[in-house]
């Protein structure tokens, strides 16, 4: 009975069902992970500062996130008065569209990957650089002081920081050959010698502090940084306001699964030995993205803030001289010297 | 009479003259009374002096002595209704000192402001002037410091009621606060009692 | 090729779904009481001073001119990474100069201040 | 009719609809925010077309740099539409007569021989490995190196150009070296006094 | 190019580092500022006016709700004022548990600072790490006073009752089991003095745990060296006392240069900052955490060698136990007489500063021989500090006022009085 109401369908409608089921099997999961990664933010930075953490909802408080989901869908929705609504509601979806558009690219495990287009690593690139305008628009929409400052600040800090982050990746790519991200995972098979993230070090490091830096976290939160300019989101409530909060969270796991993938050897255990291939790829992958997110997290408890332009300073006068010298070396490596099978 | 209050009334004496009109000495503090028209500069020489060298104006208040000793036998003192007292401290010679100026006008109590010689008294003004109503001439921004925006009269004069005139209150109806004479009426729980020496044995 | 695109249309048009599905939801489930005091841009208790559109800050037009210059410079780059190795030392020589002629402009910037954000 | 026509269709219609409103709509920031839609659209008709990279660096530098410049400077200027549209009335017919003329120009070169459909090869489909960026990168850094060179000349042209442009110093900032803030050390920061206490009162 | 127009903004009351209700009206020319004009006055009880209405022992309760971090300080200012009016004589013992409270207070004072100030320039950690210890410290308050914060201990002539013997225990409950109990009741089991004692022995490390997380962080310093730098001159015409005048170099501590209680037998050193920047005034104050450690510690052994009265013994002043009070008519009408129309203090004026957390808090009473002060005078530090906010902050940017409300130590209940 399936079948024939299955073929009932066209042809072409057919894919389009199968890849709609494909994108709710990566969206379900991530828009939990995306909970459960603000769940545990509060818990690890509450045992990092001695206090508990949130600990009242749930069975072993595990409902926590759920109980905000519902708190935010029940609060009042204010859209100021002399601002333009269109825009006002338009600036979340701008904001969550990019961050989750960019998860259609990316491969889970050698096998596991929605769509393997030949430039997906340029394709990231290109979407994390639409993220820029939810933020603008919703400071400017909400036509008041502060968000409309907040927006400015930290659209400028974003778009200094991608731009070290392109010259990181093409260090990447210079190593791995291809933009295919399932390429450059598969070119760090074997162990954790053959991972991109020795032969890198830098770009790694920058590539990282960049991506803090471009989802306005830890020591980058100038945007919002509470004790200054109150950020973009300051007009907001209810759910739009969840949806930049969903957006800075699916940016920050973007960010964390980029790095594993190109650095950390996406899904190759660190040993090439029996007990640790028993765990499948998208394990390590996990692990990986955990570790990451877990110095994120670090990162928010421990520093304090930069001021504006010392941000600025770092990214334009810090991070793109060290990626474009390390470009160089790379291609002298490759080119001049012996070990250029380095990157095979 | 310690030996360096002493040293610092004889300076100011022999060096400002008859511009200060009186020298007290009580529980080792040395006040001096000084006319209103020279108080810049007796100031100024306080300051500049290398022997009394006060760097720092630690504080300046206005008193308002209308009810003073009014409990008392002899009834309230007379003369000068407002006062300006002025605390100096001296870095180097690690000492205090008290002036004290009396504005002649009660009305209009005006006196030379100090802004200029000591920058920490521009608020210090603006309270007494705020509080008191005491004018300083040459101050650069007097306007209310302390009270509400629009508030009228000065609250910290005898004559101001312990409970002021007007009361603020929030106003269900019409959503925002509303201002409204005084609800309260003024009460004393304690009476102000001035005892005579001697008083009980 | 093109069915490899396929889904990332899908993945946007979901996207943008996610995006505008829970923001309908609350604006039918959440209560809506206007009212003008909330309705007011946030001004820390006080009325705004005037209108809010913030003076032309000639930094933020410098920074998004040298964004783009700068972005322009990794499409250069991103081609020439994937085939490094089958042009050779030639290509590498011409992106070397590429890169020089963009270094000066980088120091011209530097020692001009247009990167100090003061 | 395949599944391909319908997206382009779709496409190219948002795209037009997009276009013509970026140059009728009032507020500019809007009709800014028409035109990165009418940038992603195009970007996808090259989709469809199978120019995989050109597509994507469309959208990388056009919708991520380019608009993001003018949203900047339309949001920060306040731009009023109205007084740049009323000159609308009287430019008319000279814009007609411009319009035309391009018209006729664009009719003209396209009924040439070379451009017939004959002559165009039909795009052909490539195998699923394709990469246009390898082959777009094995041509232009070999064969046509000398243009590339030059466009990195344009950019220095265009770096340049911007800042003499813009720069504006602003002359009481207060700067900070990092270096020097970052090389200073607690020790030689603070020193703690051994201070014998003064006799006392 | 068009004319730059000034941005006028609101640094209003409503917001996070506002510290209270002040409300600063800056001119900004995109990030710099311009110009600050505090609005202060929003906390303005007119603590001063209320004094002059009540007899002299009623105010020393406002005096806690002046600094509302530093409580006893305020106190003690007062109190040594009319002691001094009064010329009566305060016993050794209540000088020595004046001397130990004070430094409590200033441990009190300056980890909210730290506390608040990190938080501003955004390190979160530290705040609790610093509310941590001041837990313990506020239990010391309430086993002296029965109250955390407000404490009203010190009285004219002494302080109100001896150091308790015993301290109260934690019990079991939901959050907590035995064996955690157990563990947090071990240094409560002794007297208040084995309590503290055992806090002065955890102290020092818990500062050294502060200085590792923030004194050579790069971005700390990023934020702080070079930012509201004031000269020792300016400094002193500006009216600066305490951590921000010896932030800029000025070796100038009311303890050591004007003594007052027991101050000139504690044996403990001043630290001075040399450029007067807002990373000398961290660096400093942080010393003086260790300082005022090394102080409660020497009036620990000394409280718990000689017991003896805590208040003087002249019952015209001070009122009588209360046992003694129900069953001897001679205290009972000094009780009555005490509580109902108060002592008076003979005709004069007397100035008294002591070494606030602060700065210089100093209290200045005109008595005209009355049961109620003619006129109380009180010299806050804050509102000497406030005033220099324009001068601090002109030409930095917005984040680094925020930075400079941090270091100037700023509690709008000690400004607007």
């Amino acid at each position: 009975m399936l079948t024939n109401m299955w073929n009932w369908f066209p042809g072409w409608s057919q894919t389009v069902i199968i890849d709609l089921g494909l994108i709710i099997v990566i969206v379900l999961p991530l828009m939990l992970g995306v909970a459960y990664l603000t769940y545990a933010e509060r818990k690890i930075i509450g045992y990092m500062q001695m206090r508990i953490g949130p600990n009242r909802v749930g069975p072993r408080d595990w409902l926590q996130p759920i109980a905000d989901a519902l708190k935010l869908l029940l609060k009042e929705i204010i859209v100021p008065t002399n601002s333009n609504k269109f825009l006002f509601l338009l600036a979340p979806v701008l904001a969550i569209g990019p961050a989750l558009a960019a998860w259609a690219v990316i491969p889970f495990s050698d096998t596991l990957v929605l769509a393997n287009i030949d430039a997906s690593l340029l394709f990231i690139l290109a979407l994390t650089s639409m993220g820029v305008y939810g933020i603008i628009i919703a400071g400017w929409a909400a036509n008041s002081k502060y968000p409309f400052l907040g927006a400015m600040r930290s659209a400028a800090q974003m778009v200094a920081y991608e731009i070290a982050m392109g010259f990181a990746l093409v260090g990447v790519l210079m190593a791995a050959g291809s933009l295919n991200l399932r390429e450059i995972g598969l070119a760090q098979a074997g162990n954790i010698s053959d991972w991109y993230l020795w032969p890198l070090l830098p770009l790694f490091v920058v590539y990282f502090i960049s991506g803090v830096a471009e989802t306005n976290r830890a020591p980058f939160d100038v945007a919002e940084g509470e004790s200054e300019i109150v950020g973009f989101h300051l007009e907001y409530s209810g759910m739009s306001f969840a949806m930049f909060f969903l957006a800075e969270y699916a940016n920050m796991i973007l960010i964390a699964t980029l790095a594993s993938i190109m650095f950390l050897g996406a899904w190759h255990p660190p040993f090439d030995v029996a007990p640790f291939t028993w765990i499948p790829g998208l394990g390590w992958l996990a692990v990986k993205v955990c570790l990451m997110l877990f110095f994120m997290l670090w990162f928010r408890a421990t520093f304090p803030r930069y001021r504006y332009d010392q941000i600025m300073r770092l990214g334009w006068k810090v991070f793109i001289p060290v990626t474009l010298v390390w470009i160089v070396v790379i291609g002298g490596a490759i080119f001049l010297s012996p070990w250029g099978d380095v990157f095979h | 009479m310690t030996a360096s209050l002493q040293a610092i009334a004889e300076r100011a004496t022999e060096k400002f003259g008859e511009s200060v009109t009186g020298v007290t000495e009580r529980l080792g503090e040395l006040t001096l009374e000084v006319r209103p028209g020279d108080i810049r500069a007796v100031c100024q020489g306080m300051r500049d002096d290398s022997r009394l060298a006060f760097e720092q104006l630690i504080d300046l208040c206005g008193v308002d002595y209308l009810a003073y000793r009014q409990e008392s036998a002899q009834g309230p003192r007379k003369g000068p209704r407002f006062a300006v007292v002025y605390h100096l401290l001296s870095i180097k010679h690690n000492r205090r000192l008290r002036l004290r100026a009396f504005p002649e006008d009660d009305e209009m109590p005006i006196i030379d402001s100090v802004v200029d010689i000591w920058n920490s008294a521009d608020w210090y003004e603006r309270e007494a002037f705020d509080l008191f109503g005491i004018m300083f001439e040459g101050h650069p921004d007097l306007r209310r410091i302390l009270t509400d925006y629009g508030f009228i009269g000065h609250p910290f004069r005898k004559d101001f009621p312990l409970s002021g005139h007007v009361e603020m209150r929030y106003d269900p109806e019409k959503q925002r606060v509303v201002y409204q004479p005084v609800s309260i009426e003024p009460r004393m729980l304690v009476p102000r009692v001035i005892r005579e020496e001697g008083y009980g044995g | 090729m093109l069915e490899n695109y396929l889904p990332i249309l899908i993945f946007i048009i979901v996207g943008v779904l996610v995006g505008v599905i829970p923001q309908v939801l609350g604006w039918f489930i959440a209560p809506q009481r206007p009212d003008s005091e909330k309705l007011s841009p946030f001004e820390c208790g006080f009325e705004a001073f005037e209108d809010s559109r913030m003076k032309f800050d000639v930094r933020y037009y410098l920074v998004a001119i040298l964004f783009i210059i700068f972005d322009l410079e990794i499409a250069f780059l991103f081609p020439w990474a994937v085939v490094l190795r089958e042009i050779g030392m030639f290509g590498f020589v011409a992106m070397m100069l590429f890169l020089g002629i963009l270094v000066i402009g980088f120091i011209y910037e530097w020692k001009k201040g247009a990167l100090e954000w003061e | 009719m395949g599944f391909e026509q319908i997206l382009f269709y779709f496409f190219a219609g948002v795209l037009l609809f997009a276009a013509t409103m970026v140059i009728t709509i009032r507020n500019p920031v809007k009709s800014a925010l028409f035109l990165v839609l009418a940038f992603f659209n195009a970007a996808a008709l090259w989709i469809l077309l199978e120019a995989e990279f050109l597509a994507i660096v469309l959208v990388l530098v056009y919708v991520g740099a380019v608009m993001v410049l003018f949203l900047f400077v339309v949001m920060m200027l306040d731009i009023n539409l109205v007084k740049l549209r009323e000159g609308f009335g009287e430019y008319l017919p000279y814009g007609g007569l411009v319009a035309v003329l391009l018209v006729i120009e664009l009719v003209v070169v396209l009924n040439s021989p070379q451009f017939g459909l004959g002559e165009m090869p039909d795009p052909v489909g490539q195998a699923a490995d394709y990469s246009n960026t390898r082959e777009l990168g094995r041509l232009l850094y070999t064969t046509y190196v000398y243009p590339f060179e030059i466009a990195a000349l344009l950019l220095l042209v265009a770096i340049i150009a911007a800042i003499t442009l813009t720069m504006r110093k602003r002359k009481d900032t207060r700067y900070q070296n990092p270096a020097q803030q970052m090389s200073v050390q607690a020790k030689d920061r603070l020193r703690v006094v051994k201070m014998p206490a003064e006799r006392k009162g | 190019m068009a004319e730059i127009r000034n941005y006028t903004m609101n640094f209003g009351p409503q917001h996070p580092a506002a510290h209270g209700v002040l409300r600063l009206v800056l001119e900004l020319d995109g990030e710099v500022i311009e110009r600050v004009d505090p609005h202060i006055g929003l906390l303005h009880r007119a603590t001063e006016k209320l004094a002059e209405s009540k007899m002299y022992s009623q105010s020393i309760g406002y005096m806690d709700r002046l600094d509302y971090v530093s409580m006893m300080c305020n106190e003690h200012a007062y109190v040594m004022a009319m002691e001094k009016l009064l010329g009566v004589e305060v016993p050794l013992r209540a000088q020595y548990i004046r001397v130990m409270f004070d430094e409590i207070t200033r441990i009190l004072n300056h980890l909210l600072w730290l506390g608040a100030h990190a938080l501003d320039v955004g390190a979160m950690t530290i705040f609790l790490y610093a509310f941590r210890e001041r837990e313990d410290l506020m239990d010391c308050y309430e086993a002296v006073s029965g109250a955390r914060l407000h404490a009203t201990y010190y009285r004219i002539g002494g302080v109100y009752r001896d150091l308790p013997e015993s301290m109260p225990q934690y019990e079991a409950s939901k959050w907590h089991n035995e064996k955690e109990v157990a563990r947090m009741n071990r240094p409560r089991q002794g007297s208040l003095l084995d309590f503290i004692w055992d806090f002065t022995e955890r102290f020092p490390a818990c500062v050294d745990e502060y200085e590792t997380l923030l004194t050579d962080n790069r971005i700390w310093k990023q934020r702080l060296v070079g930012i509201g730098e004031v000269s020792p001159e300016r400094a002193l015409q500006l009216g600066f006392t305490g951590p921000m005048l010896r932030g800029s170099g000025v070796a100038w501590d009311l303890r050591k240069k004007q003594p007052y209680e027991v101050y000139d037998r504690m044996d403990f050193d001043i630290p001075v900052g040399t450029n007067g920047d807002c990373y000398d005034r961290y660096l400093v104050r942080m010393e003086e955490m260790r300082q005022a450690n090394r102080i409660i510690r020497q009036c620990v052994e000394w409280l718990r060698k000689n017991p003896g009265p805590v208040i003087v013994q002249d019952h015209k002043i001070a009122p009588p136990e209360r046992e003694t009070m129900k069953n001897d008519m001679e205290s009972l009408i000094h009780h009555f007489k005490l509580f109902t129309e108060g002592f008076c203090i003979p005709e004069g004026e007397a100035y008294a500063g002591i070494e606030h957390p602060k700065g210089e808090f100093g209290v200045y009473v005109i008595s005209d021989g009355a049961n109620k002060p003619y006129r109380v005078k009180l010299r806050t530090p804050g509102f000497a500090h406030l005033m220099s906010i324009h001068e601090m902050t002109r030409g930095h940017m917005l984040a680094d006022l925020v930075a400079v409300i941090g270091t100037q130590d700023l509690v709008l209940g000690d400004i607007d009085r």
